[in-house]
C-alpha cells in the first residue's frame, strides 16, 4: 500500500527554520521565583478568583473559577503565596487580572490532585467533566474550552476526531517533541476524546516533515482499534482547522459554521496529552510546551513550563539574545501576536516565543498592488485577499463584505506572499472588525 | 533587556518575493529576444529599444517629479514598458517612434491612472496601436533581416493574408522558429522568446494558464478555417510568424491587465486566442494579436467578477450520516 | 440573407460600436458606467427600447412620412415617437413586471433624451435598409452599446480605487480611458 | 450690467463642456476639424437662442404639466430648421455633419438652459444667457477640434501650419484622439484653475468636478 499524502488547495512554503529545535528534547525548565497567573485564558468569560492576597496556595489548587459554561477554571502552577490580585499585561495585549505567586519551591501538591481511575471505568460525562475541571483550553492557540467542543448540540452528528499533530507553523516543534516524547499518552488522550463523544473513528493527522513524530505515534497506535496516524503534505496552513479536516475526511466546513457541522472534532497533540495526564494523574493543566526560538535567541529549546512563567525567565534560560532581536512573538511567525515586552507570561495557548533578529524584521517598502493574483493562488479559503484589502483600505466595508471578508481565517498567506509587501491580512482584518461591529450595531 | 521591539500585525515573516525583482526578471527574459533581433535587423534594434526604454523611464521620472508623487522608476516596470513597446515596433522606423510610443504607454496609459497597477490596459500593447493608428506606413514597413535598411520584406502573416505583392515565398519553418523573418524588433525569434518564457515560469513569475490558451486557441482555430477548406489551416505558421508568442508569454500575462482567478486566466487566454484569430483571418490587419489583448483588457474587471472562485465551504454541506 | 443580418449585426457590435466610435449616447456612457449593476440595468433598458425604436420609427418613415412627402418633420416626428415609446414602454413594465420596472423605472426616463435612440432611427433612414435589417441594426448598436458601457463600469469600479492624478479625477480620466478602450476597438476595423 | 453676466456665464464660468461636461456626443464626433467644430457650434447656438428665447416668452402661459412637450417641440422645430438652412447653403459640410446636426434636438445643453434659465428668466436675460452658452460652447469645439487638426492633420482650417518633416499624429482625427484630447483638456483646465486659486490665495476651491448625476440626461 502507498502511502497517501493528504493536503489542500492553496498554501504557501515558507522557510520552516525547525531545525533550530526540532532535535531538542524537551527540557524541563526550574520553577521561576514568581508566576502571574491571568484569570483569562481561554476564549470565553473570564474567571472569578478563588484566592485573596496572603492565602497559601499548591500546586494545582484551583484559584479561578469558571464563569459560565464556555469557561475553564485556572489552577495555581506553584505552591506557595498570593502576592496580588491585579490587571497585569497579557500576550493579548490587554491588561487582564491576574494572580501573582510567590513561589516556596516545595511544589506541595495539592490534596485533589489524584488519578481518575482507568478509561473503562469513565463515563462520557465523567470525562468532560475532569477535562472542565482540569482547565483544559485547546492549545493550538486559539484556547477554546475543550470541554464545550465534546459537547456538540444533540443535531451536530459527529463521527470523527483529529488529532492536529500538523505544526504548520514555522519555527515551532513543541507538538513536534510532544509527539516523539510522549505518544502513550497523546494516544490515550485521543481515546479518552472519542470515549467522550462516544465516536469510534479518530486521526492523528501529521505533516512529513516529523517522520521521527510520524514513527513514534505509529508505534503507540498499533493495535489500537479505530484510531490512525495520517500524513499530510508539508504545507502552511495544513494545521489551519478547516484546512485540515478538508485533507483528513474530504469535508468543508461550511462558511460560517464550526467542525461539528460536518461531524469532525479537532484537537491538537498538546490538548489530547494534558488530557491524559487529567486523568491519568489527575494533574490540571498548570505547564506545557513552549518552542523558544528564533535567529536572535542564543540557544533555542523546547521547554516544559509552569503556566504564568515570564517570557523574561524563558529567554534567559535560553541564553538571552543572539545579536540584536528585532521582534518578540509569542505563537509562530505566521499568526503569532508581536509583543512590545517581555514582561509577559505564558499561558495556557502559548505554544512558542519568537524572537527574530532586527535584519529579518525590517519593514519593507509597500508598493501599490499589481494585481499579479498571487494571493489568489495561495489563499486556502478560495478569497480574493487583493479586493477585500482593497476594499477595505477604501472603507467600503460593504463589498469587502461581498467578496467573503468573514471568511477570512487570517493565515497570512496573502500577505507572506506579496511581492509588493502590502498589509493584506491586517487590512482584512480590520474589515472583518467593521463587519462584525456593523452587525452587532443591527442586532 | 530594554530592547525596543518591532509590533506589527501578522504574519512577521514575508517572501522573497519582490515586485521589483519580478520585473527585473522580465527585463532578464526579454534579453534573449534582444539579443535574437540584434542579430537579425542589427545594432539599430539595440538602438531604438535603448531609446525607448529611456523614454520610458525617463517619463514616468519626469511625471512623478512634477506631480509630487513617490518616484517609482526603480521598480523596473517601466523599463519593461520601454523595452515592450521598442519591441512592438519594425527595426526600420525613425527613432522617435519607440519614443513616442514610450510617452504614451508611461505618460497616458499608466501614470493618468494611477500609476504601476492601476493601468486598465497594458501600456505598451495601447502604445503600439496609438502608434499603428497615427502612422501606420511607418509602422508596417518591414526589413529584410540583415539587409540594408529601408528595404521592405514581409511578414509571413501579410504573405499568408494576401496583402502583399505576389511571388513573396513563406520562409521555412525552422527560419520562422528561430527569427530570421520579418517582423518587429521582439517577435520574431520563437526560440529566443521561449527561452526567455521559460525563465519566467522557472522564477514562477507567470503561469502557463494564458499563454497555453492563448496558444492553442489560435492553433486550432487557424487550423480549422483554413484558406483551403475545413481543417486544412497553416496554423503552425500563424503561431510562429507573428507576435503571438510575444504576446501570450509577456503580454496577456501582464498583472495589472489580465484576471487574477484561475479560471479567469484561461478564459482571458481563449479570449485572446478567438479574438486574434478572428482579426488574423477576417479582419482588416494581418496581425491581430495586440488588439485581441488590448479588447480582453476591457473585459478583464468583468472576467474577475464573474470567475470568482468558490470560496471555501460555500458549497452545499454534505450531510453526514 | 443571413450573412448579410449577420455583418450588419458585426458591424454595429463592434465597427461601428456607437459609444466607441459613432459617438452617439456618451452622456449615459460616463454618467451610468460607475457601476456594473446600474450599467447593466441601463443597458437591457436600452437594448429593449432601441429595438422597438428602430422597428416603428422604420414603419412611421416608410409608411407615413415618405408616402405623404413629410421627411422634412422627421427629426420631431421622431423625437415624438421615442418619448411615447419609454412613456408606453414604462407603463406596460409597470403593469406587468413590477420587479423589471424596480430594476428599469429610473433609466427609462434617461432614455428619451439619449441620443443614440434617435441616432439609431436616423441611421437607418440614412442606409437603404429593409425593415429586418433596419430592425436588426437597432439591436446590434443597443448590443454594442451595452458591451462598451459594461465593461466600462467594470474598469471605472476599478478606477474608483486608484490614486488617480487630482486635476484628471472624474470626467477626464473618464474620457482618457474611454479613449483607451476605443483605441482598443480599431483592432475591428476591417472586419466588415 | 446684469446682461454681461449673463453672457459671460456660459462663455468660462459654467461653460456648457469644460465645467459642466454636456452635450458630450458632438463635442466629439464633429471635432476632427476646425471647421466642423465651428459649424456645428453656430449651428447649436442658433437652435438654443431661438427656441430658449420662444420658451421663456412663453413661460408665463405654458401649463406645467406640458411644458416637457412644448420645449421638445420647439427645439425640435429650430433644429429642423437648421438642418434644411444648411442643405440650402452649406451642402458639403451639413453631408458631413447631417447626423449631428439632426441630433441637436437631444443636447442636453439646449434642454438644461430651457428647463433651467429659459422658463424662469426674462425674454432679453434669455437671449443673452443662451448667446453666451452657445458661443462657449462653440468655443470648446473651436479649441478641441485645433488641437486635434493641427496635431492629426498638421492643419488649421485646412491650411497647412506644420513644418513639412511634421508627420501628423492621425490617430488625434480617430475617434480615440477625439476622448483623450477633451479628457485632457478638461485635466488641464482643473489644474489651471487649481493652480490660479492657489495663486489668488483664495481659499482653495475644489477643481471643478461637477456632481455626474448632473450630465445624465441627454
Amino acid at each position: 500500500m502507498s502511502v497517501q499524502i493528504l493536503t489542500f488547495k492553496g498554501g504557501v512554503h515558507p522557510q520552516y527554520n525547525k531545525e533550530l529545535t526540532n532535535r531538542l528534547p524537551i527540557e524541563v525548565m526550574p520553577v521561576p521565583k514568581e508566576v502571574i497567573i491571568p484569570l483569562s485564558q481561554h476564549a470565553g468569560a473570564p474567571c472569578e478568583p478563588l484566592v485573596k492576597v496572603g492565602d497559601e496556595v499548591k500546586l494545582g489548587q484551583k484559584i479561578g473559577e469558571a464563569k459560565g459554561f464556555v469557561s475553564v477554571p485556572v489552577h495555581s502552577s506553584v505552591s506557595g503565596k498570593v502576592k496580588a490580585i491585579e490587571p497585569r499585561l497579557h500576550p493579548s495585549g490587554r491588561f487582564v487580572n491576574a494572580v501573582v505567586i510567590e513561589n516556596d519551591n516545595l511544589d506541595t501538591l495539592d490534596e485533589s490532585i489524584k488519578p481518575k481511575g482507568n478509561l473503562e471505568s469513565l463515563t462520557s460525562d465523567d470525562i468532560k467533566n475532569i477535562i472542565k475541571e482540569a482547565g483544559i483550553a485547546g492549545m493550538g492557540g486559539a484556547a477554546f474550552p475543550t470541554h464545550v467542543k465534546l459537547s456538540p448540540p444533540p443535531d451536530k452528528k459527529v463521527d470523527t476526531v483529529i488529532i492536529n499533530g500538523a505544526e504548520c507553523e514555522p519555527y515551532l516543534t513543541c507538538d513536534h517533541r510532544l509527539m516523539v516524547e510522549h505518544p502513550e499518552e497523546i494516544v490515550f488522550g485521543l481515546k479518552a476524546i472519542l470515549k467522550a463523544l462516544n465516536v469510534k473513528n479518530g486521526f492523528i493527522a501529521i505533516e512529513v516533515n516529523k517522520p521521527d513524530a510520524i514513527e513514534a505515534m505509529e508505534k503507540a497506535t498499533a493495535g489500537a482499534e479505530g484510531v490512525e496516524v495520517v500524513r499530510l503534505a508539508t504545507k502552511y496552513p495544513q494545521g489551519g482547522e478547516k484546512q485540515l479536516i478538508k485533507a483528513v475526511t474530504g469535508r468543508e466546513v461550511p462558511s460560517g459554521g464550526l467542525p461539528a457541522d460536518v461531524g469532525v472534532v479537532v484537537d491538537n497533540v498538546g490538548t489530547a496529552y494534558s488530557i491524559a495526564r487529567a486523568i491519568q494523574q489527575g494533574m490540571p493543566l498548570v505547564e506545557r510546551v513552549v518552542t523558544i526560538t528564533g535567529q536572535a535567541v542564543k540557544n533555542p529549546k523546547n521547554l516544559l513550563v509552569r503556566i504564568g512563567t515570564m517570557l523574561k525567565d524563558m529567554i534567559e534560560y535560553c541564553g538571552g539574545f543572539n545579536g540584536n532581536p528585532g521582534k518578540l512573538i509569542t505563537g509562530g511567525p505566521m499568526m503569532g501576536i508581536a509583543q512590545f515586552t517581555l514582561e509577559i507570561p505564558a499561558i495556557k495557548g502559548t505554544s512558542g516565543v519568537l524572537i527574530l533578529p532586527d535584519d529579518m524584521t525590517k519593514p519593507e517598502k509597500v508598493r501599490p498592488c499589481t494585481k499579479c493574483a498571487k494571493c489568489v493562488d495561495v489563499c486556502p479559503m478560495n478569497l480574493m485577499p487583493l479586493f477585500i484589502s482593497m476594499y477595505s483600505l477604501n472603507d467600503d466595508f460593504d463589498t469587502a463584505e461581498k467578496y467573503h471578508a468573514l471568511d477570512c481565517i487570517e493565515c497570512g498567506c496573502c500577505s507572506y506572499i506579496c511581492p509588493c509587501k502590502r498589509p493584506l491580512v491586517e487590512s482584512i482584518r480590520q474589515a472583518k472588525r467593521e463587519i462584525l461591529a456593523k452587525r452587532r450595531k443591527q442586532a | 533587556m530594554d530592547n525596543q521591539f518591532l509590533v506589527t500585525s501578522s504574519p512577521h515573516f514575508r517572501s522573497e518575493f519582490k515586485i521589483e525583482r519580478i520585473m527585473l526578471d522580465v527585463v532578464i527574459a526579454l534579453i534573449p529576444a534582444l539579443i535574437a533581433g540584434t542579430i537579425f535587423f542589427g545594432m539599430r534594434a539595440l538602438l531604438l529599444t535603448i531609446i525607448s526604454v529611456a523614454a520610458a523611464v525617463l517619463t514616468e521620472y519626469v511625471i512623478e517629479v512634477l506631480l509630487h508623487k513617490e518616484i517609482t522608476i526603480d521598480d523596473f516596470s517601466a523599463v519593461v514598458t520601454g523595452m515592450l513597446v521598442a519591441f512592438n515596433v519594425p527595426p526600420t522606423v525613425s527613432w522617435w517612434i519607440p519614443a513616442v510610443g514610450s510617452f504614451f504607454a508611461i505618460a497616458i496609459v499608466k501614470m493618468c491612472f494611477g500609476g504601476i497597477g492601476n493601468n486598465f490596459v497594458n501600456p505598451a500593447l495601447a502604445a503600439r496601436a496609438f502608434l499603428l493608428a497615427s502612422w501606420p506606413v511607418q509602422m508596417t514597413t518591414w526589413a529584410v533581416p540583415g539587409a540594408v535598411d529601408g528595404v521592405s520584406s514581409a511578414t509571413p502573416l501579410a504573405i499568408l493574408k494576401g496583402t502583399e505583392v505576389a511571388g513573396a515565398q513563406l520562409p521555412n519553418l525552422w527560419t520562422m522558429f528561430v527569427g530570421n523573418i520579418g517582423g518587429t524588433i521582439g517577435e520574431t525569434s520563437a526560440l529566443a522568446l521561449l527561452i526567455g518564457a521559460a525563465y519566467l515560469l522557472y522564477r514562477k513569475v507567470i503561469n502557463l494558464r494564458i499563454p497555453l490558451s492563448f496558444i492553442i486557441t489560435v492553433g486550432v482555430m487557424t487550423w480549422i478555417f483554413g484558406p483551403n477548406g475545413m481543417f486544412t489551416g497553416p496554423f503552425l505558421y500563424h503561431i510562429l510568424g507573428g507576435g503571438l508568442i510575444l504576446g501570450a508569454f509577456f503580454m496577456a500575462t501582464d498583472y495589472p491587465t489580465s484576471p487574477v482567478t484561475p479560471l479567469g486566466q484561461v478564459i482571458m487566454g481563449i479570449g485572446c486566442g478567438l479574438l486574434t484569430s478572428v482579426i488574423r483571418l477576417w479582419g482588416g490587419y494581418p496581425e491581430g494579436v495586440s488588439y485581441s489583448i488590448l479588447l480582453m483588457n476591457m473585459v478583464t474587471p468583468l472576467i474577475d467578477r464573474y470567475t470568482m472562485p468558490r470560496v471555501f465551504g460555500t458549497r452545499e454541506v454534505k450531510k453526514v450520516a | 440573407m443571413l450573412t448579410n443580418l449577420l455583418l450588419i449585426l458585426v458591424s454595429s457590435i463592434f465597427v461601428n460600436n456607437f459609444l466607441l466610435s459613432r459617438f452617439l449616447g456618451e452622456c449615459p456612457f460616463l454618467g451610468v458606467s460607475k457601476q456594473v449593476e446600474t450599467a447593466t440595468g441601463m443597458s437591457i433598458a436600452v437594448i429593449f427600447v432601441m429595438t422597438m425604436t428602430a422597428a416603428i420609427t422604420y414603419l412611421i418613415n416608410n409608411y407615413i412620412l415618405v408616402p405623404f412627402g413629410l421627411e422634412y418633420l422627421q427629426i420631431i416626428a421622431f423625437i415624438v415617437v421615442i418619448a411615447s415609446l419609454v412613456q408606453f414602454v414604462e407603463m406596460v413594465i409597470k403593469k406587468t413586471s413590477p420587479t423589471l420596472y424596480q430594476a428599469l423605472g429610473i433609466y427609462l426616463p434617461l432614455i428619451t433624451t439619449n441620443c443614440a435612440v434617435l441616432g439609431v432611427a436616423l441611421l437607418n433612414v440614412q442606409n437603404p435598409y429593409n425593415f429586418i435589417e433596419a430592425v436588426v441594426n437597432g439591436f446590434g448598436s443597443s448590443v454594442g452599446f451595452a458591451f462598451a458601457l459594461i465593461s466600462y463600469a467594470g474598469i471605472r469600479e476599478r478606477l474608483a480605487l486608484a490614486p488617480i492624478p487630482k486635476a484628471l479625477e472624474g470626467f477626464p480620466s473618464a474620457l482618457i480611458g474611454a479613449g483607451l478602450l476605443s483605441l482598443a476597438f480599431l483592432g475591428f476595423r476591417g472586419l466588415v | 450690467m446684469g446682461y454681461l453676466v449673463d453672457l459671460t456665464r456660459g462663455l468660462w464660468r459654467e461653460n456648457p463642456t469644460f465645467r459642466m461636461v454636456v452635450g458630450l456626443c458632438p463635442t466629439l464626433a464633429v471635432t476632427n476639424a476646425v471647421a466642423n467644430g465651428i459649424a456645428m457650434g453656430l449651428a447649436t447656438t442658433f437652435v438654443l437662442i431661438g427656441s430658449t428665447v420662444i420658451i421663456s416668452a412663453l413661460r408665463k402661459i405654458t401649463p406645467e404639466k406640458i411644458r416637457m412637450p412644448i420645449f421638445v417641440i420647439s427645439i425640435a422645430t429650430f433644429t429642423t430648421i437648421i438642418a434644411m438652412l444648411m442643405n440650402a447653403y452649406f451642402l458639403s459640410l451639413y453631408n458631413v455633419l447631417k447626423l449631428y446636426i439632426s441630433l441637436i434636438v437631444v443636447n442636453c445643453i439646449i434642454m438644461a438652459r430651457a428647463e433651467g434659465f429659459a422658463s424662469k428668466n426674462p425674454v432679453i436675460n434669455t437671449f443673452f444667457d443662451s448667446l453666451g452658452m452657445g458661443l462657449g460652447f462653440t468655443l470648446a469645439l473651436v479649441i478641441i477640434s485645433t488641437v486635434r487638426e493641427i496635431l492629426g492633420n498638421g492643419t488649421f482650417l485646412g491650411i497647412q501650419v506644420m513644418p513639412d518633416s511634421f508627420q501628423p499624429v492621425l490617430l488625434m482625427v480617430l475617434p480615440p484622439g477625439a476622448f483623450l484630447t477633451l479628457g485632457l483638456l478638461i485635466g488641464f483646465f482643473n489644474m489651471m484653475t487649481a493652480l490660479s486659486a492657489k495663486r489668488k490665495g483664495a481659499q482653495k476651491r475644489r477643481a471643478v468636478n461637477v456632481d455626474e448625476s448632473a450630465v445624465n440626461i441627454g
